[in-house]
């Protein structure tokens, strides 16, 4: 009881928890659930974009998303050790993931159709994430934050990118202007949906508040990327899918219409339309692979004969 | 056939932007699913660093047709007979062994390659090269590595990485036609050394196959033309 | 989101004759890949039949349209987004298994609709329809009696024909959207006595997946026309 | 002894062959080796040709090409057959292709690379293949004969629709008349290789004419597909790409150059460009779908098992 008043005084008074420091079980569980969700959210979301790679539309946008995809990969590998530091396996954590006990960001159970898409997930997925993760920098667990900060810095980078591609071709030609608009049509929603279920449906809110796991509601969350989003897409000529959008001078922020929480529960539950393929994908790169593994393992285990001998 | 003698700089910088860009796409449909998050990430490495000398040599190569044609022009709006690349560099990923493999056989041929080119009189193809050198040592490197670790693994990947050398093998001839046949002795003892690490001989000679220097191709770089290409081809006047 | 209710003739064409177009394309990869000769040449048989009535369906479509489009202007020119095919019909081959799978669920539905099609008062697609059922007819049986094989050979094949299943169940909802809810029940019946003859139980409802109808498709479906469409993006002006 | 002379003269006689007659056991293995080796010519030469299905330029011309694969997979299925009459099953001689016991043409270990080529080969493959095959309709074997006349019939057919394919290309854009030409270009020295060696390097070809396996030389046929073909390939403005050719006034027969014997050794030793590609894509259709075959048999096995009960 001294140890957890010790723990909750250091976490109210913003101090950082270390590996070795002793932490309630709860606290453990729970940062290796979020932790291990964001880092598979990485590595499943380097899938829809790399739909596009072979036909990116031309070499400096395929380096671009390249670079960015590898960045991902990047963040998955810092949080899979950040998750590490709290006694689990990356061969567990990935064995959560293809078992589907695990889960990971819904948005990225959308099919990316058209190259628009590429630009729409660096501007609006990569927007509402750092809006998600910025306050994490300074989250309790000190491997987590430390890994926020470097993920935030690049992610920034990667919504300028996606909103610069988006506006050529807002300012392309009829197809392309089209194709903008058709990607902003699909990727609005699901989006919004990337901040969690609403404040009076989002059970474990306030414990991880308290923790400061969190350090907003979702609610919140997502009304400062709807502000903040709004003038971007009146920048770019695009009209946001929602006919119920409008600013309130009252609360100076924009009033939106109702979000379809239950396909949201839907993609959750892993009906998403392109769930089926991510994780099979993850699956058959994991399992068909499982030799090449296995011989870089025994190949260092007879290294390590030769040498001892 | 080998016209190597009598190479113009530009073809020359067609048939080495090719390469890189032919193979750079090759490492792009690894993207994602790689055996470990490690070597998904090492891979786009080199991809992105074939990509970035694809950019140089297709531009250079664009100025020096001087008809107004820069390295996107020439990737996307070729067709397949005006690819220069070699064909070892269009074959399919098959599985992990026989891409380390063609990687391998590859990163040793540019090195060799970009190490004469760096002394070239023309300094545009030297600073390329120059540059290059430096991504390209590690991409030998670790190719090597992993065709070592896959020889001197299993049975199973020892197998594949045979697999892997014997598939590729039959594309080595290309890479030493004309004046390019000298670095043949260094390439096989930079090979063979890696093989022999790995518990693998060189293969026995075989006929070789050619054609992608001439713009004759495998049946597989059609495909991954159709592809690379499409969107740029349904939208040719479109900026991206 | 369904609108079949007010779904024009010229847009009744596409649907169908999209579907037709795209599955018969997912034939065509199987030919010179099938498990026996027999089965190689009965998948080509029905790609073929298929072909023609997408061939049908769409020239019809284009009369419609009355823009000086046919049947291969709306089959190379289109951009994905104007695609009206059903999702089943677009998603990948994968095993043997499950390309039976979606071939059976597709053929019975079309069946069903084509019966009711061919009492139209629409003269040409009364036609088309009373046509294609004597095809259809066949392709029906060949799936279901694969499925029969499958579901009551191996354990192994009981197991791929379960999972071709659960594959393509999740499109089904699309088939019986608008006024062709009405045809559920029947398609339904005709799926289940065969699963039962397969030692298979119906599936779970599940939520369906839908969208090409509107024109928003699976990932699988771009790919599928690159490859299609490339020749005639890159020489539009040619005949052949 | 007396069997062997009744059997010479049977064939003499343009007598057919039936499965039940006796007949010499080097007539019944040359047999097998030939039949089995067009049956194979005919599966492995769906793959050159499928290469093109799903980028077949218009409707029409898909639905001619998969009618016509289609038509090859069906020669296969007769040849298959009339192997089988002499005491081989098809497991047998399929399990010899895959090894590499067994043969096929040389002309389809070359790749397909165009549009073009697939009216290429249907001018000159297929027409290459009746020159050798029409005599075939004539051939002492009861069951070969028979197929043959239903397989070249249906050849000359696909060669009229391949030089209309042709035609359609030489009378086309610049993009597509280089196209035609190309591909004149690259099928015409193999097209003349299908008829196998010169004669005076032709160990078999003697003892076949005698078993009216073959009813005319290599050289000969080949010089009738020469004679044949060049005024076709003038009338679709294309050059043959041989300089040596010309019109021999004192022989009535075109001179040609020198063929790359060498290459064509090569190519029948397994080293053509795509030999190993095409070997392989038969030996993964057999050997991925096993699991199908299986299923058929398990599954017919029980419904005896149960009628029988």
């Amino acid at each position: 009881a001294d140890r957890l008043a010790a723990f909750d005084a250091r976490v109210a008074a913003d101090d950082f928890i270390e590996p070795k420091d002793w932490m309630p079980e709860a606290y453990r569980k729970t940062l290796i659930r979020q932790i291990s969700q964001h880092a598979h959210s990485e590595v499943v979301g380097m899938l829809p974009e790399g739909n596009w790679l072979t036909r990116a539309p031309s070499l400096r946008r395929k380096a671009i998303l390249l670079a960015k995809i590898q960045d991902e990969g990047g963040h998955g590998l810092y949080l899979y050790s950040a998750a590490e530091t709290l006694g689990v396996t990356r061969e567990e954590l990935i064995e959560a993931l293809h078992s589907g006990r695990a889960k990971y960001s819904t948005i990225f159970n959308y099919p990316t159709l058209t190259w628009a898409d590429i630009g729409a997930i660096g501007w609006l997925v990569d927007g509402a994430a750092i809006m998600n993760q910025v306050a994490l920098q300074r989250t309790s667990y000190g491997p987590y934050a430390r890994a926020m900060v470097r993920i935030c810095k690049e992610e920034s980078f990667h919504q300028r990118q996606g909103y610069e591609a988006l506006m050529v071709l807002a300012n392309g030609t009829h197809a392309q202007r089209r194709m903008a608009q058709d990607a902003l049509n699909r990727w609005w929603w699901p989006s919004l949906m990337m901040f969690g279920p609403p404040d009076d449906n989002s059970p474990n809110s306030a414990q991880s508040i308290r923790w400061r796991i969190k350090r907003e509601t979702n609610d919140e969350l997502r009304q400062r990327f709807i502000d903040a989003t709004v003038p971007q897409a009146e920048a770019l000529g695009l009209s946001i899918p929602d006919p119920a959008l409008k600013w309130n001078e009252a609360t100076q922020h924009y009033d939106c219409g109702q979000i379809d929480w239950e396909e949201f529960y839907a993609v959750v539950r892993g009906e998403g339309a392109t769930a089926k393929d991510r994780i099979q994908a993850r699956i058959d790169a994991w399992e068909k692979n499982a030799w090449v593994r296995e011989a870089a393992l025994a190949h260092a285990a007879k290294r390590s004969t030769k040498q001892a001998a | 056939m080998s016209q190597t003698f009598t190479l113009s700089p530009a073809e020359l910088a067609l048939r080495l932007g090719d390469d890189a860009l032919i193979l750079s796409h090759r490492l792009c449909e690894w993207c994602g699913h790689a055996p470990t998050l490690e070597v998904d990430l090492a891979l786009s490495n080199i991809g992105l660093d074939l990509l970035g000398q694809a950019q140089f040599f297709l531009n250079y190569a664009g100025e020096m047709e001087n008809a107004g044609r820069d390295a996107d022009a020439l990737a996307y709006h070729r067709d397949e007979h005006e690819f220069k690349n070699c064909l070892l560099t269009e074959q399919p990923n098959g599985d992990f062994a026989r891409s380390i493999v063609r990687q391998f056989f590859f990163s040793a041929w540019q090195q060799l390659r970009f190490h004469e080119l760096a002394k070239s009189g023309d300094a545009t193809m030297a600073a390329i090269a120059t540059k290059a050198l430096k991504e390209i040592a590690y991409h030998v490197q670790f190719a090597a590595e992993w065709v070592v670790r896959l020889g001197d693994g299993t049975e199973e990947s020892k197998c594949r990485v045979a697999d892997g050398i014997s598939w590729s093998w039959r594309f080595v001839d290309e890479l030493f036609t004309g004046e390019d046949a000298a670095l043949r002795p260094a390439w096989e003892a930079r090979v063979r050394a890696t093989l022999n690490e790995a518990g693998l001989d060189l293969p026995a000679p075989v006929r070789g196959i050619t054609g992608g220097r001439e713009g004759r191709h495998s049946e597989y770089l059609g495909h991954l033309l159709a592809e690379m290409q499409y969107v740029q081809r349904c939208h040719p006047n479109a900026q991206w």
